[in-house]
């Protein structure tokens, strides 16, 4: 287990927003310098309006309107720093709780909402350029991480990453968890990866917990370290830092894409809600370890440094009702959702016809259709 | 322990954590396995409060590897335990099925009997719940098709009680499949006596027209199929078929043997199914008695639906009806 | 080409290697992976060959490990390939049961059309070659029941030629069974003109007593059978299944409803099979024309033994006729 | 992949058999002047004798009386290094490879015979004494690695280790190749021994192939480095110095023993046959390299160092007779083999009774009688 102040770890702004670096810092301080007072805002902007939304839909879910919300508070750093770090050409593989990768890739907040209430497996087409080449969530945990590999072996055959021109070149990144990071796939996907030298990078969000157990089950050492041992290099962020997960995200993925390799990161973070919905922490934590994380949280530490840089109270009220509204824009939507038809289950089964669904389909419409008939 | 005292009505989750307590209790050997079952009691609270009683070391909060849970639970058996594993939901089970079906089963095989494998494998499974992908499946035929395997289903609490104490004493590997819309369902419990061995199938309702046969939460269904067909004047006999490998044909055959006409009935997709075969093995034994096809009611050949679609795919009341009033139409 | 050139005998396992040629000739994003297929050509060589011709990018020797070649495979086809994996023996494909199951099997409906999934996984499969554990097994059944697969299994070169490669042209996963005793099994290959699309099952032999029906291997046994029986003056019909997923179900029921009889060879264990399903559904559709019921010849339903004991697991010429005496007595 | 002569490698008898140990050997060398010149003797009998019965088995395969033979050829030192640093009470769970260890513990190498002629899965009873604790054989690759953690597992839980008598103690030995490697079993393997802290040594023979597929395909950095990764220290040995390779093992199954937690080696080797009796090396590797390492040769390579030592003609003569009687014994024992009942097919399915198996026994029985009584 990495113990969240390893002396491995980059950061950049102490967690009361002061610009601090860690000696492992150093070297990315080129790639924050670089970073406008625009982007900085943006960054500031997608945590602010996606824990809006996160929100949001956990009270959704409290009045019946979803099966299930798993809440991304808390680990807003560490996917927005990551995901600033794409370039639109890049390839992004999530588990099941990056709302924030998605939705700042793109991908519209309802159609997590959707699958969320039972309306769709995967709520988006990650093959429509407006979802930013996002795919869908794997709640297998892991299985989806040698999706990612392969999806990079693909670039890898394509001559789609390594071309020499930095805007053609693509790369993949995949997200997990520290509970995931135990499953054989996992594995089995930094083999595939290091052998074919796939332009990926491997992000691990470890949030302490995978729902009751602690990182410490999965692992006594570090997660991070896992990766030297299949030749790829790891680095270590405070993921509630999100100047730092932007930055070793950056380099990663830029190095990917320029055909050194795959990489890792371990991003240390925390979950700050319930697993889900359906979760109660105060089983299996306690609430001086949720308020010593608090202290950490990643959005206070970016308005403390953006007001110490200066930003204005207009700025952050203006951010205030932007997510306000856009949770809003969620409610409103979700109140809106309809139904399923029956042949929808029918319909993408397989590509071609087959004639179980015909018949299935057939009999079903038939069937329902006889209790329309009977009721008229 | 009279018979009087012995009686309780309790959930079927409660009456399944009590079975749990009773075999740890009974053995210290028998340990848990699984991911969220100490601290937090499982997500189904099944194993609540067995950690706190029996300790770190007889309930086990796993890393996250379902491969890894098996695999480990053999070596376990091997070294003298009676492991019980809890996979966290149907959907879940598939990473650790190459230990299930290249190992488990077949490890008293390899070893000529020289190793026995008691492992309980315990999945809730099946729909009603409304939840997402792979927490609602049922994947009974993978293991019913596997020899080596013992597979078994409660239906009641009073079943969940002994079934999973008979399924850990049970010196082979038992998977043990908890219908999870019935966690909730109250009901009596002998503690004292057990009505049935393991792998009994069992007359749920008496009747004389049709026999309805099936598993899981499908048996409360069949028994609600079964008063609405009686109020419409036609007589059906429940089987609670309860194990599903083997299977206890014997009061299946005597039963249509009498009515001439059966209904399976199963949440699982109906292709190559434990229904198939039960379906098969019945006009096999009873062919002259028939007088109509054994019809099956199942999940239709698709990946579970969405959960606002689970109700056109769960086979209901009116489903099973209407393949009772098809059986006598022949 | 015209007809009278196009027509070449063949092994099986070259006619496949043919087809596979043919489909990566004319798709560049066709492509092969798997253990030892590439330099050494698969321990059935099957590729063999084809790395050389085709380069290190189409024909990939991977790490040792069926998850990822099975889970890289599905990345693969999302980026736009078509990926064609070879799992070396049919025991070994388990390791790879979750990516199949819960992730290929399921990606097209979870995407709702968004993505095709043309993967093929190619499982050399059954018995007859005395080989050690694990490499002799059917699991047709476990793909069989998994909707959102396609399984089938060429039980003749002609047959190996084209169905891999409209297995390849699928925009569906394809589970393809190759008869592993047939590899070697040499007939006729019609390069130039397809017999019968891919899910067709298919008359062997005409007759008019008996209808039987099986797949791979077993069809060289059902014919065989059906020599010796018309000997004894017995006419037995002859289908090869060849889709055990989605069964072409016409040219059966067409042949039972002629001949009333009708017995399922298999070499799967019997329990909960493909054999079951065949039998309850021909039961089901042609209940009254059924003078006897459909009997199944199966794999006994334990591990397949050591191979010492093959020929007495595996079903031979004299139980399939066994079984059609039986049919007949009824 | 592990360069054949990686610094780190521990090794201590240099390939022409002189004593010089690399500087990552001193801290083991202890252990090797313990060991008294009949160890020494018994070390190099093990590895002429098993060697004589492995070349048996393969002829024997070739005169058509074995299925398959996996010839252990070239991996003598591997194995008889660190099965003699086991102790009677350790379990022992091999791959498929294995003869060395396992008739070394004591199985009766006609019983491996029976598992390659098709006349037995298991082979041997893993609980007979005789036997010396060896678990059997297990196919499916990398698959066993969780059996013996999960062995290990219940030594911790039943105190069977770490009990500070080291004469009691036990531990678990797991061998497995650097194509297995790659299995996600593997991987949950250490997550798990880790996480428990079993009393467990993962002994890795790299012997360069898998199959036709080279180790550089697994891994394209050293296998052992992975060890780090999981918090377990790990060792690299030269597989083809059985005086370096019995060395490491002991030190890590006494720390193992003692509840110092799991353990990792690499044992560098080369399988010198093909890989089994069915297979074609000249298809995949080149004559030059196994001229290469059949310079390593672990046999020639101890023969010199006693030699050097000053062991006798007499006593070499005695071994190689030794070895061939043995070869011998298996090839008699192996010809009187006998074939199987029917009814062994049915009789283990299952410890208690089940219906399709007396069902089907029964149908058996009486079909075969039924032929019987036709030729009658
Ligand atoms: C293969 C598999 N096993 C079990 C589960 C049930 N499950 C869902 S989330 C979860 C915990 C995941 O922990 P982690 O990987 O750390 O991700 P986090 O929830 O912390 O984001 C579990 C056990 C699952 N989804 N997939
Ligand atoms: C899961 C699995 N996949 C494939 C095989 C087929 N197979 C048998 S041995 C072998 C190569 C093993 O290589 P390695 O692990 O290095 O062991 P070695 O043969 O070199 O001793 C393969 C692919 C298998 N036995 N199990
Ligand atoms: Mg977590
Ligand atoms: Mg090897």
């Amino acid at each position: 287990m990495t113990p969240p102040d390893d002396p491995a770890l980059v950061r950049v702004l102490a967690a009361d927003g002061t610009f601090a670096p860690t000696p492992e810092a150093e070297r990315f301080l080129p790639l924050i310098d670089a970073l406008t007072d625009t982007d900085l805002e943006t960054f500031y902007r997608d945590m602010v309006v996606v824990r809006a939304f996160d929100r949001q839909a956990t009270h959704l879910q409290r009045q019946g309107q979803l099966a299930l919300w798993p809440p991304s508070l808390g680990q807003e750093a560490a996917q927005v720093g990551s995901v600033r770090a794409t370039r639109p050409q890049d390839h992004l593989f999530p588990s099941y709780r990056e709302h924030v990768v998605a939705t700042t890739r793109g991908v519209d907040p309802i159609d997590i909402i959707r699958v969320m209430r039972g309306l769709s497996h995967g709520g988006w087409d990650p093959t429509d350029p407006a979802n930013g080449n996002t795919h869908i969530y794997t709640l297998v945990l892991g299985s989806h991480t040698l999706h990612a590999t392969g999806y990079g072996m693909g670039m890898v055959f394509d001559g789609r990453c390594a071309t020499g021109d930095p805007n053609r070149d693509e790369a993949v990144i995949v997200y997990y968890g520290d509970g995931a990071s135990s499953q054989g796939d996992v594995h089995e996907a930094m083999v595939f990866a290091n052998t074919y030298q796939t332009p990926q990078v491997f992000f691990l969000q470890n949030n302490q917990w995978a729902i009751s157990v602690p990182v410490a089950t999965q692992s006594r050492s570090p997660l991070h370290a896992r990766a030297a041992g299949y030749g790829m290099p790891s680095t270590l962020v405070d993921g509630n830092d999100v100047l730092a997960s932007y930055a070793v995200s950056k380099l990663a993925l830029d190095e990917a894409r320029a055909g050194a390799g795959p990489r890792a990161i371990e991003a240390m973070t925390y979950r700050m809600g319930a697993h889900t919905t359906s979760d109660d922490p105060t089983k299996y934590r306690t609430s001086d370890e949720e308020q010593s994380w608090a202290q950490r949280d990643p959005i206070a530490r970016m308005h403390a440094y953006l007001r110490a840089r200066g930003a204005s109270d207009a700025f952050f009220d203006e951010v205030d009702a932007a997510a306000a509204a856009y949770a809003d824009d969620v409610r409103v939507r979700t109140n809106a959702l309809g139904g399923l038809e029956a042949s929808t289950m029918f319909a993408h089964v397989y590509s071609e016809p087959h004639p179980l669904m015909v018949e299935q389909e057939r009999w079903t419409a038939e069937y329902e259709a006889s209790f329309a008939g009977g009721a008229a | 322990m009279t018979g009087a005292t012995s009686v309780q009505t309790m959930p079927f989750a409660k009456a399944l954590s009590a079975g749990l307590r009773a075999a740890m209790a009974s053995d210290d050997h028998v340990l848990l396995m699984g991911e969220d079952i100490g601290k937090l009691g499982g997500v189904f609270r099944v194993t609540e409060g067995l950690q706190a009683e029996f300790g770190d070391r007889r309930v086990l909060d796993t890393p996250l590897a379902e491969s890894g849970i098996v695999g480990t639970a053999i070596g376990l058996a091997m070294a003298g335990f009676r492991p019980v594993v809890e996979i966290q939901f149907d959907g879940f089970v598939f990473p650790a099925f190459d230990q299930i079906t290249t190992q488990l089963a077949k490890l008293t095989n390899r070893h000529e009997g020289a190793l026995q494998m008691p492992v309980v494998i315990r999945i809730p499974y099946g729909g009603h719940i409304g939840a997402v992908e792979h927490h609602q499946e049922s994947p009974e035929a993978y293991f019913a098709h596997t020899p080596g395997l013992r597979v078994v289903s409660p239906s009641t609490p009073n079943d969940a009680y002994w079934m999973i104490q008979d399924a850990i004493a049970s010196p082979d590997p038992v998977i043990f499949l908890e219908p999870k819309a019935k966690y909730w369902l109250k009901g009596e419990v002998d503690t004292a006596e057990r009505a049935l061995p393991l792998h009994a199938s069992r007359i749920a309702r008496r009747g004389t027209d049709v026999t309805l046969v099936g598993h899981g939460a499908m048996v409360t269904t069949l028994l609600q199929a079964a008063a609405l067909a009686e109020s419409e004047g036609t007589s059906c006999e429940v089987v609670d078929l309860r194990s599903l490998s083997p299977i206890d044909y014997g009061p299946i055959l005597d039963s249509v043997r009498r009515t001439g006409r059966m209904v399976y009935a199963q949440e699982a997709p109906g292709n190559v199914s434990v229904g198939s075969e039960v379906a098969a093995t019945v006009m096999e034994r009873a062919f002259f008695a028939l007088e109509s096809p054994v019809l099956r009611v199942s999940g239709f050949d698709v990946p579970f639906p969405p959960a606002k679609l689970e109700g056109t795919y769960l086979p209901d009341v009116d489903r099973i009806l209407e393949a009772v009033d098809r059986a006598l139409a022949y």
